[in-house]
């Protein structure tokens, strides 16, 4: 039903043309559904807006066929691109709050498409709105038409973006990263909805995602994409089971999944073996009762209540939980950028709650917690270059200048793997897992004893998330620190950690040694994130 | 206003409407516009319409010469910068039909004229004269001290003895008395209407006479819009002169000079008062506009020293100042060769003209020598102080000063001072140490401006000059009359002293300067306020 | 490692990329702010070294040569005192641009210690502050920059007072609002994990970032400083006369528009104008500069 | 939208600190001004006693705090004072002439939008083309030449050379009446009188000292609805809308524009207030009885009363126009009053 052939994308930037797309040729049958599996800057996304005539600014298509139900969707008119889109291919996107018109009720967002496409009139647009919430499981759909999507959760968004795009009932769909943004919960339940629709429809769709695993799960057929280039295509058993082109193996490789060892992650030649960490019996974090209530709007909010847990000296425990669980809230009263409201933080013996956290920096203890961010680019300043960032709590804290501190810094860079290089540029112009390393150079600079890290990996692509995790773990057995890993990833959390502990609204409700806990899940809810964790196929040992 | 008088304003101005209701049509050519209207404007803004009022500016006065009558006037002569002028040597009557004098000078006795009415029909009764005249000499602040200047100073001095006469009773004979008499201050109120608007509060009604006059004059106003607009509108019953021969005058306030000299060139109005010196000499140039620059009588713009700062009691630094002034250039760029020159006269005093010219001229070498000769010959500092409000001709004028100073190592800092402060600053306070100055007196004699300007203590005397012999000279002269024998050797001798000492550094005697287009019959006054009642339309 | 090898092919285009590079950059890129930058550079010559330039003193009056339109002598005509119009505007630079200059360096700085005070620690701080700059913002600000005037005197440094007290709440609102959404931000508490006290990661992570944005509202006010200066000069509450100032001039040379004397309103009129454009102008290219991210 | 009257009430409440601080900052700056008022209308030949005797009258001889007393408790009632200047009350006079300014400002405005937003989506559905740099820089000569300046130039080019435009003499030329007092505003009172005459010459007299704020105006309007507009349209709700086969149109102005409006309201909100106090300058060059002028004449000669009751009406309009703007918001935009 669409057929590519040998399209190229250009984009001109400040740096002169780039090629998004380098002649890739693809074909959905009716009814197929086709995973687009690919890294960041792999121009997965491109296609996509290529073939729907959506590109950016600057975008182009070079060269190429298109064609879509026998219309040379490259040649079409713009005017006929209009009515194609929406009508007969329809899209879904990354991040459903920001896909939405934020000031426009997402009935009347619906009702647009439906009188766009003629498929309603005025006096019947309403109706059929609240239909196409219905067939998308909107519970109350009459009421959600007058809501606005600030007022609906991500999911719920999610959910109207995709009426949006099935209103007119289009032959194709294509899902860019549809579940990114959105808790893992919720994506299964997206994925699972976003499946059925399609079957029960006999709807061709293209699935764009970085997630080999959940590609494998919900597509027919997967082409990986790297460079801009389609490097293998086949069925997710096949892929998994027999990958062809190197790249393809060290994705497979690259994916957590259940019965992989951290090391099993990394492309096999550069492959050593899993250091082993000594755990201590002595707890180095004793976490007592600790509470954090916010003053809101109608009433008081508890985003923690009550958490008592403890790390022993070597230990790396996993926090478990979706947003809004009170697993970031917990790491920052830890990390001591937060005042709990009651409870207390024994580190080494000593309660580090009682010293306010704005006084915190002179604290002894300051050095011995630190921290990775969430947000690698979000947690560089950036108007620092690497190796500044990398010095700062050196100079702050260890008092250490001039050539001893650079000396420092080359040998952190070194450590986290930073070519030496790269230390005097700004984050704008690091990749995303240079900025990772960055982070984690400056967070172990002092050599803590306690190093919190707080989704470390969650931005980053598959096969540099395997880098990070390793590099991890080699500096957590060279320098005996403790993590905290917080982590809304079971299978990262597996491969990672000793214990695990699950944190739902605020409380713990799944506890213990980390095999047991995702072997034997005590608890519903702990069951239900397993479940809902995407599973790809075993693949052959390597 | 009301719908009728809407109309009716509308059918007279009916003729001109065809012409200015085309969208950007080219402006109508001026003379359809008057069809017995006449627009002029003024820069200056309108604040009261009672001359009597706490804080009456100056540009008001004109209601009370257009709207009110005195008993008597001053009669018109052909004035020197073309137009006409008023006469200070004739007194000509108003509302009086006759007046006496007795023999001792104490007692003046007006017979009021009997046809006079005020403007709601009631006849003018000698009570209503006293009744205003009381009010000058009660209100307080500048009326009351214009009044005793004509040496009226209290009610029971006014006697209305019957419907028709009025008598007035004097501590002491002076010249000045009947002139006093005709400038705008003792206007004639319909003492019955203001009484019926008084409160116990304020008896002498000023809230009500502020904004809605009451007189007999030659025009009433129908419109007031502050701060926009002033309409007058004829009184077909007047008896105060001849009947005027516009039927409505339309005074609109313009703050923009540019914009009232592009008016004017244009012919969208026909008169436009107190322009800038250089219009003035631009405009008599063209072509159908008339321009009348009256030198202001009485009136010198002066560089005042002031005697409270040190280098200033020293008589060659004033002498060198005197001599270091660059007269000619000053006016020609200040005044643009408008008004009278005030420098370059003989040495030897042999009339009494007032303004009259200084013995002082540009001479630099003189200056130097009096400035060497003076305990301060190696300079000193002062600053040079300005009106912001007469920022027109002081700039210029203190510009080219300090220039001509810095020759003699007097260094100067012009300091422009704000129109509240400088009256301060410069008159109540007479705290500056080198400033301008432009008095000019009301009453036409030089005792007058002395009297002001000279004494010790009083407003005029900026720069806290004091002359035993002046005060003495003043005193004795200000009163009796100007064929006493003793008057003219006095005002020699005033003059003389005040050209020796130099309190007030005359540079010219300023014009008043009017531009008309399609209009004519201009009368310049003392009061150099607008009287709108001699114009008539141009007779081409 | 593999990136490793995908970022070194990159490092040779960076090389080059100093400061300098990176001006010259942002100049290229954009031909707008290229001709402001240009302009610029004429300006502050002119502020420089105009002075010791000009063919007459701005000061001396030549009665005889009044109101002279533009000659070879006089390329700007002569002023109705005869000064040399052309002399006057170019002396007037330095004056102009000392004022904006001085005021928004003023404002920016008061301005950006209250802002950033406000919305990096909020509460009742945050919550008075606002107060005061809605009150200062309540005032017609040309108005109160004219009270201000009026009551202390009209002196340069006056002038440069009072723009600026108008000025402050444009950059305290700026520096709050740009302060409040980074005082969260990763690097910011990163920052404060490396050791930094709450000032320190105020005045050195967080507040540089808002330089950017603030860099346009700088350019923007310098040119109003101009225009402001100018207004109150047209109202008689500038500059001492006979200083030469843009203002002044424009303000007494357009009475002498109607009556043909153009030059005395247009040349400087002229001039101030170009000034505030090319202030205007330059907001784009100085917030590029001073932003890193703009750097490739 | 209970949560948002509540908005607007608390809003209400936040002004009226500053209304508080306004009072004494004005009474504070013009009991600063230099000069003697009482001294100033005792006029030109009073002596000590008269000005002693008009200082007592105006309660100038009192304890400033004892003034300030005076002032607050006749403001509470409602008295603006007297002004010196023109002789009327405050309260009138500012009646007066506050439609005169604000039908000149609203003018301005609506002829600066009618322009600038238009340039602004036009230059950024093009940003960096030609198209662009043109707006910038036109927009830029607008709002880098001095009010007065460009008002007398266009008087000079269009009313004294070209003849084209009505002599710059207020708001309406002495051939015509102003019109039954309803609303202040010429053009509604003379369209509610039916006169079109006068509405006509009302309107012509508007032409050009509204062109002349107008031009000065067009830049931040026109920056802003540029900036707003890129940035809404790189948004990813208009990604979905134009994958959605939605119109140019309605991607343009039923998505991108209607987001694009809240920076643009805020900004018209703050130049309208900056506006109306910076057309003193425009007020004096085209003999316009507003308030502008109005409070220059006040400041110069130090008239308390007026200068007190002129930043008082801009500081209460201030607030209301503030209130205005946040109702607009909330029209625009449904999280207003939600979070």
């Amino acid at each position: 039903m669409l057929s590519i052939k040998d399209l190229a994308v250009t984009f001109k930037t400040r740096k002169g043309e780039v090629d998004a797309v380098r002649g890739i040729s693809l074909d959905v049958g009716k009814g197929e559904t086709l995973g687009i599996v690919g890294e960041s800057g792999s121009g997965k996304s491109v296609t996509s807006y290529a073939l729907m005539r959506i590109l950016d600014a600057g975008g182009e298509i070079r060269a190429g066929d298109v064609t879509f139900g026998g219309i040379d969707l490259r040649a079409a008119s713009e005017r006929d691109m209009r009515d194609i889109r929406g009508r007969e291919v329809s899209m879904i996107f990354q991040n459903p709050r920001a896909a939405l018109n934020p000031i426009r009720r997402v009935g009347h967002q619906i009702k647009d498409v439906l009188i766009r496409h003629a498929q309603a009139t005025r006096q019947n647009a309403k109706q059929k709105a609240i239909a196409a919430l219905e067939a998308v499981r909107v519970n109350d759909a009459a009421a959600r038409y007058d809501a606005y999507p600030f007022e609906l959760s991500g999911g719920m968004c999610q959910r109207v973006v995709i009426a949006i795009a099935l209103a007119c009932n289009p032959q194709l769909l294509i899902a860019d990263e549809p579940t990114t943004g959105l808790d893992i919960t919720t994506q299964k339940a997206v994925m699972d909805l976003v499946g059925d629709l399609a079957a029960a429809r006999g709807m061709s769709m293209i699935l764009i995602t970085h997630d080999l695993g959940l590609a494998s799960q919900y597509a027919d057929r997967i082409v990986v994409m790297k460079d801009g280039r389609i490097v293998e295509d086949g069925t997710p058993e096949t892929l998994f089971t027999d990958p062809q082109h190197p790249y393809t193996q060290k994705l497979v490789n690259a994916t957590p999944r259940i019965g992989a060892s951290i090391r099993s992650l990394l492309p096999a030649e550069i492959r050593t073996a899993e250091p082993v960490h000594k755990v201590h019996d002595r707890p180095l974090l004793d976490v007592r009762d600790l509470v954090k209530t916010y003053p809101g709007k109608s009433g008081p909010v508890h985003a923690v209540k009550g958490v008592s847990f403890q790390i022993k000296a070597g230990q790396s425990l996993g926090l478990v939980g979706e947003s809004g669980s009170g697993k970031s809230t917990t790491s920052e009263m830890i990390v001591r950028l937060q005042d709990p409201t009651s409870g207390h933080i024994l580190f080494d013996g000593q309660d580090i709650a009682a010293t306010p956290a704005a006084r915190f920096m002179r604290h002894p203890v300051r050095r011995d917690i630190q921290m990775v961010f969430q947000d690698a680019t979000d947690s560089l300043n950036p108007r620092d270059t690497a190796a500044s960032a990398i010095a700062e709590p050196m100079s702050r804290i260890a008092g250490l200048s001039g050539a001893k501190r650079r000396d420092r810094v080359a040998e952190l860079a070194e450590l986290v793997g930073l070519p030496q290089p790269l230390l005097s540029r700004f984050p704008h112009q690091l990749s995303g897992g240079q900025k990772a390393r960055v982070g984690i150079a400056r967070a172990i600079a002092l050599e803590p004893k306690l190093l919190i890290l707080d989704e470390p990996t969650a931005a980053l692509d598959v096969s540099i998330q395997a880098i990070v995790l390793n590099l991890l773990v080699d500096l957590r057995a060279r320098m005996g620190m403790s993590y905290l890993f917080v982590s809304h990833d079971l299978n990262v959390v597996r491969l990672l950690c000793d214990e695990v502990l699950v944190m739902k609204e605020g409380e713990i409700v799944d506890q213990g040694p980390t095999a047991d806990v995702m072997g034997a899940p005590k608890h519903p809810y702990t069951r239900a994130l397993i479940d809902a964790a995407p599973q790809p196929p075993r693949p052959v040992a390597a | 206003m009301t719908e009728t008088s809407r109309r009716s304003f509308l059918k007279l101005t009916g003729g001109t409407m065809g012409a200015a209701m085309l969208p950007f049509l080219k402006s109508m050519p001026a003379h359809a516009a008057t069809g017995g209207t006449i627009v002029v404007v003024s820069g200056q803004t309108i604040n009261s319409l009672d001359l009597h009022r706490t804080g009456t500016n100056r540009a008001s006065y004109q209601v009370a010469v257009n709207c009110y009558d005195r008993l008597v006037s001053f009669g018109t002569k052909e004035a020197p910068g073309g137009g006409f002028s008023y006469d200070y040597s004739v007194i000509e009557p108003e509302l009086a039909e006759s007046w006496t004098i007795s023999e001792d000078g104490l007692t003046m006795t007006f017979k009021i004229k009997p046809d006079a009415t005020f403007w709601d029909g009631r006849k003018v009764t000698a009570a209503d004269v006293k009744w205003s005249y009381d009010r000058a000499v009660s209100a307080g602040g500048f009326p009351t001290v214009q009044m005793k200047a004509g040496g009226l100073e209290r009610p029971d001095q006014f006697e209305a003895v019957d419907d028709e006469t009025f008598v007035i009773k004097l501590d002491k004979p002076s010249k000045l008395t009947l002139p006093d008499l005709a400038v705008p201050v003792p206007f004639i109120i319909n003492a019955e209407v203001a009484k019926a608007n008084a409160t116990a509060d304020d008896p002498w009604a000023m809230e009500y006479l502020h904004t809605t006059p009451a007189g007999s004059g030659a025009f009433k106003i129908t419109r007031w819009e502050q701060g926009q607009q002033l309409v007058y509108e004829r009184n077909d019953a007047w008896v105060g002169g001849p009947l005027p021969s516009f039927e409505r005058v339309i005074v609109r306030e313009v703050p923009s000079p540019a914009t009232r000299r592009a008016l004017i060139e244009r012919g969208d109005v026909q008169m436009s008062f107190n322009i800038p010196n250089k219009d003035a000499a631009e405009l008599d140039a063209m072509d159908g506009v008339d321009v009348y620059s009256t030198p202001i009588e009485n009136c010198i713009h002066c560089l005042c020293p002031n005697f409270s700062f040190e280098p200033f009691q020293d008589a060659n630094v004033r002498k060198a100042l005197a001599y270091a002034i660059p007269y000619e250039d000053i006016f020609q760029t200040a005044a643009y060769g408008r008004g009278a020159p005030m420098w370059g006269g003989e040495a030897e005093i042999t009339d009494i003209a007032w303004p009259r010219k200084s013995p002082y001229m540009t001479d630099m070498a003189k200056a130097k020598e009096h400035m060497a000769a003076s305990g301060f010959a190696s300079g000193f500092e002062v600053p040079i102080s300005i009106s912001l409000g007469l920022a027109d001709w002081m700039e210029p004028t203190a510009l080219l000063l300090q220039e001509a100073f810095a020759e003699l190592g007097i260094k100067t800092e012009i300091e422009k001072i704000p129109g509240a402060n400088w009256r301060t600053a410069a008159l109540v306070e007479k705290r500056l140490p080198l400033h301008l100055e432009n008095f000019g007196g009301w009453l036409n004699t030089p005792d007058y401006y002395f009297f002001w300007a000279y004494k010790n203590g009083h407003l005029f005397n900026s720069s806290n000059y004091l002359n035993e012999e002046i005060e003495q000279l003043v005193d004795s002269t200000l009163h009796i009359p100007m064929d006493d024998p003793a008057y003219e050797p006095n005002i020699k001798r005033m003059f003389e002293i005040a050209f020796e000492d130099l309190p007030r550094i005359p540079l010219w005697q300023p014009a008043l300067n009017v531009a008309m287009n399609g209009a004519s019959g201009y009368e310049f006054w003392f009061h150099r306020q607008l009287d709108v009642r001699p114009l008539t339309t141009a007779t081409t | 490692m593999a990136e490793m090898t995908a970022s070194s092919s990159q490092d040779r285009s960076q090389k080059g990329d100093t400061s300098l590079g990176h001006i010259a950059y942002v100049l290229r890129d954009n031909p707008v702010t290229m001709l402001a930058f240009g302009m610029l550079a004429f300006f502050l010559g002119c502020a420089f070294f105009g002075p010791a330039l000009v063919p007459y003193d701005p000061l001396a009056t030549n009665a005889a040569r009044a109101l002279e339109p533009p000659s070879w002598d006089h390329w700007f005509g002569t002023d109705n005192l005869g000064r040399d119009v052309f002399s006057r505007v170019i002396v007037a630079t330095r004056l102009d641009l000392t004022i904006s200059v001085a005021a928004v360096a003023l404002s920016f700085v008061i301005g950006s210690v209250l802002g950033a005070a406000a919305g990096y620690w909020g509460g009742w701080l945050d919550a008075v502050l606002n107060r005061c700059l809605d009150t200062i913002m309540a005032f017609p600000l040309f108005v109160l920059a004219m009270g201000v005037l009026a009551a202390l005197g009209n002196t340069v440094e006056n002038i440069i007072y009072a723009t600026a007290i108008i000025n402050i709440p444009f950059y305290a609102r700026l520096v709050r609002a740009e302060v409040n959404i980074r005082r969260n931000a990763g690097f910011a508490q990163a920052a404060k994990l490396a050791g930094n006290s709450d000032i320190r990661v105020l005045a050195f992570h967080i507040f540089p970032n808002a330089l950017p944005p603030m860099m346009v509202q700088v350019s923007l006010n310098l040119g109003w400083a101009i225009l402001n200066a100018a207004g109150l000069s047209f109202i008689g509450l500038g500059v001492r006369p006979p200083t030469p100032e843009w203002g002044i001039m424009v303000a007494e040379g357009a009475n002498f528009i109607v009556s043909g004397e153009w030059w005395l309103a247009v040349f400087p009129g002229l001039w101030l104008m170009l000034a505030v454009f090319t202030f205007n102008l330059l907001g784009d290219g100085l917030r590029d500069i001073v932003d890193p991210r703009k750097r490739t | 939208m209970a949560p948002r009257s509540r908005m607007i009430l608390g809003r209400m409440a936040q002004a009226i600190p500053v209304v508080m601080g306004v009072v004494v900052i004005s009474f504070l700056l013009t009991r600063a001004l230099p000069g003697d008022p009482a001294a100033y209308f005792a006029g030109p030949a009073a002596d000590e006693a008269s000005i002693a005797q008009i200082r007592e009258e105006l309660g100038l001889d009192k304890p400033l705090f004892q003034q300030f007393i005076y002032y607050v408790s006749d403001l509470s009632r409602g008295d603006l004072g007297t002004s010196l200047t023109t002789g009327q009350s405050v309260l009138s006079d500012l009646a007066a002439r506050l439609p005169a300014s604000l039908e000149l400002t609203l003018a301005a405005l609506l002829l600066s939008c009618a322009i600038a937003i238009p340039l602004g989506v036009l230059a950024a559905t093009r940003p960096g083309t030609w198209v662009d740099h043109l707006c910038r820089v036109l927009v830029t000569a607008g709002v880098s030449m001095p009010t007065f300046f460009t008002g007398i130039l266009l008087i000079y080019v269009f009313y004294y050379l070209a003849g084209v435009a009505p002599s710059p003499l207020g708001r309406l030329d002495f051939i015509y009446l102003s019109p039954p007092h309803v609303t202040g505003f010429y053009l509604i009172d003379a369209a509610l009188a039916g006169d079109w005459e006068t509405w006509g010459g009302a309107l012509k007299q508007l032409v050009l000292p509204a062109t002349t704020l107008a031009l000065f105006t067009l830049a931040p309007i026109a920056r802003m609805t540029r900036a707003a507009m890129l940035s809404a349209l790189s948004s990813d709700f208009i990604r979905t809308a134009r994958a959605a086969g939605l119109t140019n149109r309605k991607v343009l102005y039923g998505y991108a524009f209607r987001n694009a409006l809240l920076p643009v309201v805020t900004t018209l909100g703050m130049v309208f207030s900056f506006t109306l106090g910076a057309n003193v300058l425009v007020e004096r060059v085209f003999a316009w009885p507003g308030i502008g002028s109005y409070a220059v004449e006040a400041l110069v000669v130090s008239d308390y009363a007026a200068v007190q009751g002129f930043v008082l009406a801009m500081a209460l309009l201030f607030v209301a126009l503030n209130l205005v703007i946040d109702i607009a918001y909330a029209l625009i935009d449904p999280r207003i009053g939600l979070k």
